[in-house]
């Protein structure tokens, strides 16, 4: 199950504008997406692990990309994460 | 009326352009080997017409209306919107709007069914191959989406018939036209999650030839068989062996032709190039 | 362990609403009687969920990517944005992320294709009913959206399949939830051409003559004939046949009771209310 | 086969805000969306069989509404426009 405005801020974050205006005020772009109190907190401490569950893996990597976060910390982060891999892939087998 | 002149797949990993710079001059010369055969092959073949057959990766579609499959019956597409592909050559494609909708009524005929879209920006997954194969002059493309990025997707069951209903509605088209098909994506990676890095070599391998084997009834089930077990393993980009799986339906026969494989884990992906006879 | 509880259809002609103060007292009278009733059954049947499989009157979806089938999976659904339903009275309501999940799960299991949302607005498609039938307390609603207004549409033949898929679903769902099915539109009626007030009550008695036949092998084949061979001429409108087609899929067996039928130019739409045995 | 933005146009004046503006200034609104200049001459004439093929019927009629045509009329154009039903019925028995 996804979390439709968490998924929807790192869907909107594609664009370079947005992106860069993230960058420069993270909380003026949050203020902007009714989240709830702990993904809010979540966002505020890059806690992967409490992410990844929420949102999909694509947008999950490419917010931290967006976030300035280096790719060898994230990969470090979601491995340490006890997530077993994307919806899509656990998916897989059920859809056979 | 319309003629299946050509059927092939390639792997799309967005770091073939965003990283070309940086990569070892190896692995850019192996890319370039086997894009410049699939396009030598592509444009050998005169497709008035090229499907392509890819994933979107969150650029039209979000989780406010997810297809599992959607064709684009636009007069027009627009390129690709990632910043790192503002030099892909095209800012427009042109549709071909008449043979999308027959495809997009055929499949409705025969108990699929898709979203359809006047209105579409191709993504990667559609552009790096178009690129890198250096197709002129470029066809008009009819994309078709498979949805292999968040539920619902397809199931290989359904993507290999889809494609046997795409070759079907190709040659039920009543006007003269030469359409190719390609199939991008896969071939075993993973994105943002505890793998990415990660590539299943021995699976790629087997698949190739389990593809390689044809589309008999004991094939296809063989194929099916093997991927319901190890799929799931191989990585969620490995879901767009879809695509494919596609390709492989509407090739419906005997003749599979490697064009190159081999694990990049520098573009984290397995990287392969092919062609299906037709 | 999820039980279906009710399966029933309505017509939902905007008029029902828009002119309710200018229809003749006879109309208004004839609508309340069979909404009231509908509504008491529903609610006799204490359903947790209530799967309400409507067309898209243009709320949700455009061109730009319309699905042949879309299944909601949002936690909530907003109200109708239509003005003229300003008055209804839920501008929120709860849906069942977990049975919708779990019936597109199946869908993709079982051959079919649909698209999904976490956000919809139901229109009046879905709150006409909903009102008319006063339901208390208001089950939690999982919507199914049937694409009846603008190609690509389901065929008859795999709607009927689509609500067989729902009930085996519904069975199959791991949770104790007593949930009941209503389709909504329907009968013969026209919008927007040149047949438009014009009502086929002819096709309607024979249309219900055939739901009332069941659901075994002969009857379906009998109503998908007789489907193939009248609907086009009933109106676009009568395209909503289709969610009646899914209920009664669903339902799978003999037992159809009419609470209403009559012809009602006045509201543009042959206007039939009914129930299935479960 | 649909005109996509004059279906857009129509979708858009849904919105009781956009129907109300349309209403007081049609060529403000009008300036919006890149119509082919047949499409836009259609619209400007009122011409219901010219617009009747390129859109769908649902919109085409809610449109005529929003425009302050009286159904009456509507309904007396669309019946003289040689127009045979909506795509979406002609379809029907292709569909099966
Ligand atoms: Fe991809
Ligand atoms: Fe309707």
């Amino acid at each position: 199950m996804r979390d439709y405005w968490l998924s929807k801020l790192f869907f909107d974050l594609q664009t370079p504008t947005a992106a860069a205006e993230y960058r420069a005020d993270r909380e003026a772009v949050l203020a902007r997406y009714p989240l709830k109190p702990d993904v809010r907190a979540a966002i505020a401490n890059d806690n992967v692990a409490a992410l990844a569950p929420l949102v999909n893996a694509y947008l999950l990597r490419f917010y931290f990309l967006v976030a300035g976060m280096p790719e060898a910390d994230f990969l470090k982060r979601i491995r340490s994460s006890g997530c077993t891999g994307s919806a899509a892939t656990r998916k897989e087998a059920h859809h056979g | 009326m319309a003629d299946l002149v050509g059927i092939y797949a390639a792997s799309h990993g967005p770091l073939i352009v965003r990283n070309w710079d940086v990569l070892p001059a190896a692995t850019r010369s192996t890319l370039t080997t086997a894009f410049t055969e699939l396009g030598r092959r592509i444009n050998a073949a005169r497709p008035d017409v090229l499907i392509v057959i890819s994933p979107d990766h969150w650029v039209n579609f979000f989780l406010d209306n997810l297809p599992s499959i959607c064709i684009g019956v636009g007069e027009t597409h627009a390129g690709p919107p990632e910043p790192w592909l503002a030099a892909f050559p095209h800012k427009q494609m042109a549709g071909h709007a008449a043979l999308a909708q027959h495809i997009a009524a055929h499949a409705c005929d025969h108990d699929f069914e898709p979203s359809v879209s006047y209105k579409l920006a191709l993504d990667h997954g559609f552009c790096i191959p178009l690129w890198k194969a250096n197709l002129d002059p470029l066809p008009a493309i009819v994309p078709v989406i498979i949805n292999t990025v968040e539920p619902p997707l397809p199931s290989p069951t359904r993507c290999i018939a889809l494609g046997n209903a795409i070759a079907a509605a190709v040659k039920s088209f009543p006007e003269p036209l030469r359409v190719a098909l390609l199939a991008t994506g896969g071939m075993s990676h993973s994105i943002g999650e505890p793998t990415m890095g990660a590539i299943d070599e021995a699976f790629d391998r087997e698949c190739l030839q389990h593809l390689a084997a044809g589309n008999s009834d004991e094939s296809r089930n063989t194929l099916l068989k093997f991927l319901a077990a190890r799929l799931p393993a191989a990585g969620n980009g490995a879901a767009e062996m879809r695509n494919w799986l596609t390709a492989h339906g509407a090739a419906g026969a005997v003749g599979f032709d490697l064009i190159h494989y081999s694990a990049m884990p520098e573009i984290y992906v397995g990287c392969g190039v092919a062609a299906w006879a037709v």
